[in-house]
């Protein structure tokens, strides 16, 4: 079973990387940018067939290590 | 000779590349500011270290598209000598003027420390004042050095002898011991096919004086500025 | 109007509560001090007030459990330009230069976050430098972690170190040196304490008093966001086991705009438009509009609408007290706004008329056309609260009788543990994650005693280094302030440089238990002893209390972070000996001293007995005698005594220069395990291929002198011709504990 | 209009980021974990309204900036 995650930060929270992506897009010429967010996707192969137990282990996973949840949000999603 | 150092937004080792030139040519580069000045006629363009733009998407990335490096490539089509040092390697390499990219370092911490190169070979206008199979001692401060390229690409560096510096020990042999970012085939330091755009990721700039801890990297320095005399 | 005439009561912003209790309490007011601010305010001050008056008297901004003993410190002399009381100390260093100097703590946020805390600190610190006008040319950390095994632990080391790494390197700022140790009093309180030093010329230096009726308050750098809100006196209360779930928006550093914002500045303050400048650092706007008039001694008056700011909908207390990075808040003498302007442009930062100076002495914040704020400034800053805070002091603890001892016999054995504990072992791990050779400036990288990085075009030369030994200072905070402020002093000594001045980060728990009290008090007057026997005056600080989780204190732990001159980069001394043949001289008198060391702690697991005595006149005599020896190149190399002893220190000389060692017998007298590891303090050890006519010049000055042995060719330690250790075996030791400790898997614990 | 964009090593190509989460995780105790891959995540807020004007615009913003095709592919879906 092949976990997908998406760790993004949370609403309010300076995304120094996604606003200097904004500025160069700007810079090159592309209009009507009016934000950008950067985050992170993870891909996790896991030998678990069952999609409950899959997702309490990744659920585990980002809290205790692929996120920051002080200053990140989460998202899981699984591929059978 | 006349060299000309770029300064992008976020570059910080262009002190050290001044004193380096200064030292080697008795002469101050001048120092170009990436957009809206005109970089004037040289014998030597520097891209030097830093993180240009905070290397916020991947290094090298968003300096490769500055104004001004339009010209640098334009200039080193014609023959132009340019040396591209660590955060100007990874810059010279997204803006395609160098093969391969460089990947974050495998053990994916920053590493400040001195390690060790052999000279591959002794070319002009980089390498002249060494001779190949020397093993010289220079500092290396990055993140992004592990540098990647395809299988092909590697062996056509290899076959043509593009490869110019390799990290060793300092008796000069190979090993992921001396490796400091898991670079592949070790190698440190690698030129464009025409032999005058050098990319590197260690600093030679930083151990030229005495009183710095060492003089290996001035050799470089010299090679240049007896090479491009003009 | 006279400053403290009543004011109409402003618009209350939008969904903004009407004070109650409650809200007093959450903002770290007790009832009494509430009352002293209706009183100024003539009225119940609004929200945006209230937070105002908040931060500005929290202990983190107003220092008002410490301020009485800081006063006592020492903070003039012949070298100092600008002491406590500006973003940072300022002294003079010859040759029309000045080194601008501060230390920082960021401990609280980097509990919380460490990338980020840490991060953000060095931010802050280096601000603090740049904003007077002087280019930061060094960094120092010192760091301060739990137990090791404790959960957390790994964590936290992981964060912290690539955090000051991640903001440093980016800065092109090279950190050069620090400290960092291990002790379980800091597992649910971490310190994090950051010092920048930097370099301007004597007669460009920028000051925050704000000047000229009528001028332009501009604001320049980041946006505002919701960050931070209420650092300042988070960073003034407890921990709770409840505190992290309550995690207070951490801020996220962004080094490039701040290496903007740095360059930008120092260009601007090449030309003649800047009156004032002030960074935005705790409490943020608050702090830098209120600290520029109340110097300035004037009003000043804010249009909250003209503040950049990244989010919709901000209240005027959202925004008057976020703490988002990278901003700075200047006065500009008229008709320099645009030229200011087009260098912040060039640099692609923010700028932004945000106000002007008036003559009515009070902060007047407007937005949307109406006054949302007006309150006198001289009582947010003058009135708030003082405390002379019962403290009891620490009594004398007894002192050890090293005879009554039962210790392990094998010296070597024992040294080998101890290089490899947790305190004492190499650091290179972290420096390593540091770019300290950045500017190509850096002479004495780290690992030895002081770092030293060259001025300008030399031949001179400033050492930086950091020092506290919390052990001492718990076991009896005099003596342990005294010795911070000694063994400083001897680690700029030990390069060769003449030390000028000291900055301080003074960490301890809650201020309102007299213990603690008496840990502050006690440590401030040893530092303040030592300051003056040493010339050595103190030019800037920080305080941070409330160092505690579930009542359990950290140690006291005054760091002193110092600065000091090097005439000549080409005859500094490192730790290591040149060649094999040099002989190994003692400077300074052993008696053995082995009360709250290391050794004990380590070796025998007992934490007690009184620290080492601080003899300020011998560590004088005995460091200017070094300091001569040095700058006259009779010896080739130089390490202080601390940590560990006599052998330890031996040993690290050995390993940096990867010579062999022979070391003669104990002296006479002592117990073998107390010469070896006793922590006596006013010692040194030289290396020289003269001993003889260094141990009679030493003679002359009355000065102990005593040769231990020899440097040799063969790679092993051996004591007295028998027992011997391999360097390889010390080595990996030495090298070995911290990057096995860090490998293992990291988890947020 | 927003666009998201997940940009992803190509295969073949050496991760080490995902490699090292990949040993952190078994360090942790997860087992059963096969693989892990780190990619970015970008979330792009344009003005722009026509959905293929659209991706034509953020094609051409991976292929000059936020991917370096030498050893990432990109993948873009928009949402309304
Ligand atoms: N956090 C750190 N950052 C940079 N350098 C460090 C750090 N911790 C220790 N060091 C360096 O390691 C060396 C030894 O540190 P320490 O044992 O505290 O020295 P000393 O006993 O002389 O004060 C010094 O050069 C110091 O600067
Ligand atoms: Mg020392």
């Amino acid at each position: 079973m092949k976990a997908k995650v998406h760790v993004t930060l949370k609403n309010g929270v300076l995304d120094p990387q996604g606003k200097a992506i904004g500025n160069a897009l700007t810079g090159l010429g592309f209009a009507g940018v009016s934000g950008v967010r950067q985050g992170k996707y993870i891909e996790i192969e896991l030998d678990e067939r069952d999609a409950a137990k899959a997702r309490a282990t990744v659920e585990k996973m980002c809290k205790t290590l692929l996120a920051n949840t002080v200053i990140e949000n989460y998202r899981i999603d699984l591929d059978a | 000779m006349k060299s000309a150092i770029v300064v992008f937004p976020g570059t910080n080792r262009e002190r050290d590349m001044a004193l380096a030139l200064r030292r080697a040519t008795g002469r101050d580069p001048a120092i170009v500011w990436h957009s809206g000045e005109a970089l004037p006629k040289v014998d030597l363009i520097v891209l030097p270290g830093g993180f240009a733009h905070g290397d916020y998407l991947r290094c090298g990335a968003m300096a490769a598209h500055s104004p001004i490096m339009a010209e640098v490539k334009k200039r080193a089509d014609r023959g132009v000598t340019v040396l591209a040092v660590c955060n100007g390697f990874q810059a010279a390499c997204e803006a395609g003027m160098l093969p391969g990219v460089l990947m974050p370092n495998v053990c994916l911490q920053f590493v400040c420390r001195d390690v060790h190169l052999r000279v591959e070979r002794s070319v002009r206008p980089f390498t002249g004042r060494y001779n190949a199979g020397t093993v010289i001692r220079v500092p290396v401060a990055h993140h992004d050095g592990n540098y990647y390229a395809d299988k092909e690409t590697l062996d056509r560096l290899e076959g043509e002898g593009r490869v110019i510096f390799r990290y060793s020990a300092p008796d000069g042999t190979l090993g992921d011991a001396h490796n400091p970012n898991g670079s592949a085939r070790h190698i440190a330091g690698v030129v464009n096919a025409k032999g005058n755009v050098l990319g590197m990721m260690p600093h030679p700039e930083d151990l030229v004086d005495p009183v710095m801890g060492g003089t290996d990297g001035l050799g470089l320095f010299q090679g240049l500025a007896e090479s491009l005399a003009a | 109007m006279t400053a403290s005439a009543k004011s109409k009561t402003p618009t209350h912003g939008r969904n903004e509560p009407t004070i109650t209790p409650e809200i007093v309490r959450e903002h770290g007011l007790k009832p009494e001090e509430y009352d002293r601010v209706v009183q100024f305010m003539g009225r119940e001050p609004t929200m945006v007030e209230l937070g105002i008056v908040s931060v500005m008297w929290s202990e983190h901004c107003s220092y008002k459990s410490s301020r009485r003993w800081l006063k006592t410190l020492p903070t003039s002399g012949k070298v100092v330009i600008q002491g406590p009381g500006e973003n940072a100390g300022v002294i003079d260093i010859g040759g029309g230069l000045a080194a601008v100097f501060k230390m920082e703590s960021h401990n609280h946020p980097s509990f919380i976050e460490p990338y980020q805390g840490a991060a953000t600190g060095v931010g802050g610190i280096m601000r603090d430098v740049f904003t007077m006008g002087a280019r930061p040319v060094a960094n120092l950390n010192a760091l301060r972690f739990g137990d090791p095994k404790h959960p957390k632990t790994r964590h936290l080391v992981g964060g912290v170190v690539a955090g000051i790494g991640g903001y440093g390197n980016c800065m092109g700022v090279p950190t050069v040196a620090g400290e960092c140790n291990f002790h379980a009093a800091y597992s649910g309180n971490i310190l994090v304490n950051a010092m920048t030093v930097g370099i301007a010329s004597k007669d460009r230096i920028f000051y925050s008093a704000a000047a000229g009726v009528g001028n332009q308050v501009v604001y320049v750098g980041a946006k505002t966001g919701r960050d931070g809100i209420h650092g300042a006196t988070m960073a003034s209360a407890e921990f709770s086991d409840d505190s992290e779930a309550k995690r207070p928006t951490v801020q996220v550093g962004d080094p490039f705009t701040e290496k903007l914002l740095l360059e930008a500045c120092l260009e601007l303050m090449a030309t003649d438009a800047i009156v004032a400048i002030q960074d935005m650092g705790a409490a943020g706007l608050t702090c830098s509009s209120v600290e520029m008039a109340d110097k300035g001694g004037l009003g000043v008056e804010l249009d909250l609408d003209k503040v950049p700011v990244r989010e919709t909908h901000m209240t005027p207390y959202e925004i008057m007290l976020s703490e988002s990075q990278e901003r700075m808040l200047m006065v500009l003498k008229p008709g320099r706004e645009d030229m200011a302007r087009k260098v912040f442009q060039k640099y692609e930062l923010d700028f932004a008329v945000v106000g002007h100076l008036t003559t009515t002495g009070r902060l007047i914040l407007k937005q949307g056309g109406k006054v949302v704020g007006d309150m006198p400034v001289k009582p947010l800053v003058e009135q708030a609260p003082l405390y002379d805070r019962p403290f009891v002091e620490t009594k004398a603890p007894a002192v050890i009788d090293t005879k009554t001892l039962q210790v392990p016999s094998d010296i070597l054995g024992s040294l080998k543990r101890l290089l490899g504990s947790p305190d004492l072992c190499s650091k290179r791990w972290i420096w390593e994650q540091y770019d300290h050779l950045v500017r190509g400036d850096t002479v004495i990288r780290p690992g030895g005693d002081a770092a030293v990085v060259r001025l300008g075009d030399g031949p001179k030369g400033l050492a930086v280094t950091s020092d506290c030994t919390p052990r001492y200072c718990q076991a009896h905070p005099k003596t342990g302030g005294a010795q911070a402020v000694a063994e400083a002093w001897r680690n700029l000594t030990s390069v060769g440089a003449d030390p000028l001045a000291v900055t301080d980060n003074l960490n301890f728990g809650n201020p309102e238990k007299p213990a603690i009290m008496g840990q502050i008090v006690g440590c401030i007057q040893g530092m303040g002893e030592a300051c003056r026997a040493l010339d050595f005056p103190v030019v800037s600080g920080n305080v941070s209390l409330y160092n505690e989780t579930n009542g359990e204190a950290i140690l006291p732990t005054p760091v002193i972070g110092a600065v000091g001159l090097v005439p000549d980069i080409a005859r500094c001394v490192t730790i290591a000996p040149k060649r094999a043949g040099e002989t190994l001289i003692l400077i300074g008198v052993t008696q053995g001293w082995i009360g709250a060391s290391v050794y004990l702690r380590e070796i025998l697991g007992r934490e007690e007995g009184a620290p080492p005595p601080v003899d300020l006149a011998a560590e004088k005599r005995n460091g200017d005698f070094v300091r001569t020896a040095i700058r006259a190149g009779r010896v080739s190399a130089c390490h202080d005594l601390s940590d560990g002893g006599l052998l330890v220190a031996a040993a690290e000389m050995a390993l940096a220069a990867n010579l062999g060692l022979n070391l003669d017998p104990a002296q006479a007298g002592l117990p073998e395990f107390a010469w070896w590891f006793g922590e006596d303090q006013a010692r040194y050890l030289v290396s020289t291929s003269d001993p003889g006519a260094l141990i009679k010049e030493a003679a002359k000055s009355g000065i102990s002198a005593k040769g231990l042995g020899t440097f040799t060719a063969a790679s092993a330690l051996t004591l007295q011709g028998a027992q011997s250790i391999s360097l390889d075996e010390l080595r990996r030791a030495h090298e070995g504990w911290l990057p096995a400790y860090m490998s293992a898997p990291v988890a947020k614990g």
